[in-house]
């Protein structure tokens, strides 16, 4: 071995240092790899930690906030919805499939661990282009894998989104947002008393050695040879086993026979276990004999570190255990216990009768290290230079107006999500197709709204601006449907944080999070970091992902897209801007993907909120949908497909064509509506102080832009449906 | 020539196997308690046209490495046969 | 017995619409019993539902494992005396792999699972969730299935074509049977099959998901009213 | 005795196969042209402990024939050695 040990398990000299200070002595192997997995990027987020501090967490709404395994908000009736993204890009790359699967069994189990029933999941998606055939093995494979699992285990797949975009062919990415429900008094947060001498009760799948590539270098000599073989990288999901753990979980705190309940990801029963100790201010004792393997000789750092998929881990009372034990079997569980809560602070293990590692449970969960890492902004000059607002074009508008229709980042993305079950468990009242999707709350009127948005083209051009539209675009989806933004979570993919630019974007990305988040009153709840989404001299786009949570407070009143008779007024909300600045008409008629994205007021913006919001309440609204990506032409295109009703518009404001159908200014929205309302709802924006234009009327087969040039709903239909279906060679 | 080409694609043996797992689990109930060590593989029959069996070994090989399995998570084994050798099924 | 039939609903590890199944069952003025997979008696029930999921991940094949657990052997002897059956999606692959109904399911012919509402049109009146409608009536529902092609060796094929069995076939909103609107490349387009008596029943779409009109279209309404007033007419 | 068993079960011939359908469709994007009839099958693998090869053979068949595939659309085929014949890959 050339390098020390410590620096192959991917520990500083410096951490080293630290890992010594705490223990007063030299670390064992086990406990070297109990801190290499817990003190990784992945697990202690010590790169972003003092970025994410600057987010705003409070809210009234707000039960949990960061920092434990999903966020909690209250939507009434005495319930909670707890939500929570994560990114499982990395392994996606290598094993599209397998990878993307996994992805959803990890966030469930996060949603879980909350005492929450998911009952929602969301997924957003970004890869290369699907000319090249590995991004189309990418794409079919991991959107198969996200079906595969999220149907096996009965959560609806209700919304996400996909992007394609050159940066990600090396690197796609792969979130998934999962979002449960439950009674607010039964949440099994950190706050509920854990006892000393309570048990640890390992429930679920055999620990295997999977997921251990990062500490594999531990391995004893007769095992190195095959360490590639027997040490795979990627986890197989079991989502069957997935649905017996949710449903055994449930009735354990349903029941009330639980102090605690903690989902097993990254980093294994080390985490789980350093965590439930240090937060309960307890120690533990762990007996890794007592753990079920998959396969005989694991070694310890093995058991410790293995991220073996379809684990939790429950704390229950000793004279409880009977009845915990009975529930798993019930439902076709292993359990066992492997160990207890002790005074103390120290989390040891034992194995053989031996003690393998003893260290403080706090310093594995709560006192890894902390980096303000070097920033340095690149430069823009260049990009910002080549700003595409005042282009000559020479494209004939009906032309431009397909290229963009047809463009894979704005065509419908039906192919993906018909492959995912979106109705089991009966609460989805609007599917994925729409803006937000809409999801009952069982035993009330209420309604949760949920979108995804991430904005990586902005983001490359300006990163604050770029995290900034996500949060506003991700808010207007929900609003558009009739619902009131509540809370976010987020993923924010980023690459190396160690080169000083990544490190910038991450920072601006953040501000821009938080600025917005704090204008449109949407808290953060909770999130998860992705860095390192590089490989050689390419990074992709910094790309926040927001997942927005809003809550309608009578389902029967959301507003859907459709054009769905004639005879409807047809206004804009809001005001277009000569800004083409990143814009899908720029990459996609124009070729470059470059200028500055477009202004946001976050005033704006939450006034227009507003107003569509109210509208919906009070019944003014037939149609109603975002404008954003593609602009005025696709947002018109897209309520046209959806109702099967055509209409004939005029182009307003004295700005080139180009600008009118395809700028992508922010904080706009099209809505229709019945004659006789259309007077409330100018009323309504002006006392909201939110522009609008009536643009023209609902009816015929056909969409006519002005004088410009028109296209049947038919023939969009056509470019719009068959975009993906026949990228892929369908 | 013709041949016959089988190729058998099994998950690596260090990774769970979930689908034999459940076979496994279900044993019990139905009498059968003798049962262990349950893997479910994919198995691809095809026939090709080529030269030689050189090539034709070479062909398989590659279809099964870059096509029927992922070496990520798969192993494979292939096996060849002149196709006179073997009765057809039909088609 | 009033006018209100208990239909036993069956939960198998990996189920997933069972408590949908339920809830449709109730809001059809039905009552749902649940029943476990590792029962040995049904609880008296007046009619059953074997609901759609994954019943054992449906790993090795849909239904394959689910057929062996202890509650199918009631089931089949409920079957044998004449109770009306019913199995949506899951449930008809594990009514086909226990033999009470002919043919299989296979992957679909696309390969990728697919959810969407569909159009299924009525081919016969005699089964348990179509005694109230006309042969060639038109209904809208779901589908949610990877594995929903219906298939069966050429003989078997021609006699459940011969002998009725077909309930459902998919179809365009018009009832035009085509190869354009057989969502999973079903042979002869079927989407659901009865037994030879004619009291067991299995559909790949899913009626319990088409009941509510805040949801979505209620194709499911009037097979589901079918299956309880069949039930109650043997009570 | 311990015995390893194989199980191969395949479509019936006269079923339409969809997954071999799909693959042989991939093939000719990938450069190879002269490959047809692909068929896709399951590969079962397990031991088992019978007191001897018969007694063996008769529960392989019978897992087969009731639990491992389904006679409306599948065939079958048994292989069975003993286990020391084949390496064990762990257990
Ligand atoms: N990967 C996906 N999974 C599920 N639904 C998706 C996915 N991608 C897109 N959709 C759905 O398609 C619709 C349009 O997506 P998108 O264009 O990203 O919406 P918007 O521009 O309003 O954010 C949404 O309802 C979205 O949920
Ligand atoms: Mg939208």
């Amino acid at each position: 071995m050339e390098q020390p040990l410590h620096r192959a398990l991917g520990l500083t000299d410096d951490e080293l240092e630290a890992i010594r200070a705490r223990l007063g002595r030299e670390p064992n192997h086990n406990e070297l790899a109990m801190y290499s997995v817990m003190w990784s990027e992945h697990c202690s987020y010590k790169s972003s930690k003092i970025h994410l501090g600057t987010l705003p967490t409070e809210g009234s709404r707000v039960i949990v906030g960061p920092g434990q395994d999903a966020g909690a908000v209250d939507v009434g009736d005495g319930l909670a919805v707890v939500f929570k993204m994560e990114s499982h890009s990395h392994p996606s790359a290598i094993e599209p499939y397998q990878g993307a699967a996994t992805g959803v069994g990890g966030i469930v189990r996060d949603v879980l661990a909350m005492g929450a029933r998911p009952i929602a999941l969301l997924d957003p998606l970004m890869f290369g282009p699907l000319s090249e055939e590995r991004n189309r093995w990418l794409f079919c494979g991991v959107v198969a894998g996200i079906g595969g699992y999220g149907n096996c285990i009965g959560v609806p797949t209700v919304g996400g989104e996909v992007r394609f975009a050159p940066p990600h062919s090396t690197n796609p990415v792969v979130n998934v947002m999962c979002v449960g429900i439950a009674p607010a008094d039964r949440l099994v947060t950190s706050a509920r008393e854990v006892h000393a001498g309570s048990l640890l009760v390992l429930i679920g799948a055999a620990t295997g050695r999977d997921g251990i590539g990062g500490v594999s270098v531990l391995a004893s000599r007769t095992l190195e040879e095959d360490a590639g073989e027997s040490r795979p990288s990627v986890q197989i999901g079991d989502p069957f086993a997935e649905k017996l753990l949710i449903e055994a979980c449930l009735e354990l705190v349903e029941r009330g026979l639980l102090e605690g309940l903690q989902d097993l990801g990254g980093a294994g029963i080390t985490c789980a276990v350093s965590e439930s100790a240090s937060r309960a201010r307890l120690g533990a004792e762990l007996r890794l004999d007592a753990v079920p393997l998959r396969e005989p000789g694991l070694e310890p750092f093995e058991i410790l570190t293995s991220e073996s998929q379809e684990r939790m881990l429950a704390i229950a009372r000793p004279e409880r255990l009977a009845d915990v034990l009975a529930v798993c079997e019930r439902w076709g569980l292993q359990a066992s216990v492997i160990g207890t809560l002790v005074p103390g602070s120290s989390l040891s293990v034992v194995l053989g009768g031996e003690t393998v590692a003893s260290v403080p449970a706090r310093s594995l969960a709560d006192e890894g290290p902390v980096y303000d890492r070097p920033m340095s902004p690149p430069g823009f000059e260049e990009i910002r230079a080549e700003d595409p607002t005042f282009e000559t074009v020479a494209v004939a508008p009906r032309d431009a107006f397909l290229a963009v229709l047809g463009s894979p980042n704005v065509a419908s993305k039906r192919w993906v999500w018909e492959q995912y079950d979106h109705l089991v468990q009966g609460g989805t009242v609007v599917g994925p197709g729409g803006d937000a999707a809409v999801v009952r709350i069982e035993g009330t009127m209420k309604a949760l709204a949920l979108a995804t948005d991430g904005k990586g083209r902005f983001g490359h051009l300006d990163p604050y601006l770029g995290a900034a539209h996500a949060v506003a675009e991700a808010a207007r989806n929900v609003a558009v449907v009739g619902a009131t933004p509540i809370a976010i979570t987020n993923c924010l993919n980023f690459g190396n944080p160690e080169r000083p630019e990544v490190m910038w974007q991450f920072a601006e990305s953040v501000r821009g999070m938080a600025d917005a988040c704090r204008a449109l009153g949407t808290p953060v709840t909770g999130g998860n970091v992705s860095f390192y989404n590089e490989s050689g001299d390419s990074a992709i786009w910094p790309t926040p992902v927001i997942g927005m949570l809003g809550l309608i407070e009578d389902y029967r009143l959301l507003v859907r897209p459709g054009f769905v008779e004639p005879g409807l007024e047809i206004y804009l909300l809001g005001e277009t801007h000569p800004e083409l600045g990143g814009s899908e008409f720029a990459e996609v008629v124009l070729g470059r993907v470059a200028g500055r994205p477009p202004a946001l007021d976050l005033e704006r913006e939450a006034a227009l909120h507003r107003v569509l919001v109210e509208a919906a309440r009070e019944d003014l609204l037939a149609a109603s949908h975002d404008c954003s990506d593609g602009g005025l032409a696709v947002a018109l295109a897209e309520c046209a497909i959806a109702g099967d009703t055509g209409f004939a518009v005029s182009l307003p404001g004295d700005v080139p064509w180009y600008v009118s159908l395809f700028a992508e200014s922010a904080s706009r929205a099209v809505v229709a509506v019945p004659s006789d309302r259309a007077s409330s709802l100018e009323a309504l924006a002006l006392r909201h102080g939110v522009p609008w234009s009536r643009l023209g009327e609902t009816g015929g087969p056909r969409m006519v832009f002005d004088a410009l040039f028109e296209v049947t709903v038919d023939e969009a239909r056509g470019v719009y449906e068959e975009t993906i279906p026949g990228l892929i060679g369908e | 020539m013709r041949f016959h080409a089988q190729v058998v694609v099994r998950l690596k043996p260090g990774l769970l196997d979930p689908q034999g797992k459940a076979v496994e689990g279900s044993l019990p109930a139905m009498g059968w308690r003798n049962v262990s060590n349950v893997r479910v593989g994919k198995q691809i029959e095809f026939e090709l046209e080529a030269p030689d069996e050189r090539a034709a070994a070479a062909q398989v090989n590659d279809m099964a490495a870059r096509l029927l399995s992922n070496p990520v998570i798969e192993v494979y084994a292939v096996e060849l046969r002149t196709a006179s050798a073997i009765p057809t099924d039909g088609a | 017995m009033s006018g209100r039939p208990r239909v036993g609903v069956i939960t198998f590890p990996g189920s997933l619409d069972d408590r949908d199944a339920v809830r449709a069952v109730a809001s059809m003025g039905g009552s749902g019993v649940r029943i476990w997979h590792r029962d040995r008696d049904l609880d008296g029930v007046d009619a059953v539902i074997l609901p759609g999921g994954f019943s054992y991940g449906d790993y090795l094949r849909t239904g394959a494992i689910a057929r062996f657990a202890p509650v199918m052997e009631e089931v089949r002897r409920f079957a044998d005396r004449g109770g009306p059956v019913l199995g949506i999606c899951n449930g008809f692959q594990i009514l086909c792999e226990a033999g009470l109904l002919p043919g299989a399911l296979i992957r679909n012919r696309q390969l990728r699972f697919v959810c969407r509402f569909v159009h299924v049109r009525v081919e016969t009146s005699r089964s348990p969730i179509t005694t109230g409608l006309v042969p060639g009536e038109v209904l809208p529902v779901p589908v949610k299935h990877g594995e929903g092609q219906f298939v069966a060796a050429d003989e078997d094929l021609e006699r459940v074509e011969q002998e009725g069995l077909v309930v459902l076939r998919y179809c365009g909103p018009d009832g035009t049977v085509d190869d354009r609107h057989n969502v999973n490349g079903s042979l002869g387009a079927i989407a659901g099959v009865r037994n030879e008596a004619g009291n067991v029943v299995g559909l790949m779409p899913h009626p319990e998901h088409a009941v509510d009109p805040d949801v979505g279209p209620t194709g499911g309404q009037p097979m589901l009213a079918s299956f309880l007033s069949y039930a109650l007419a043997r009570v």
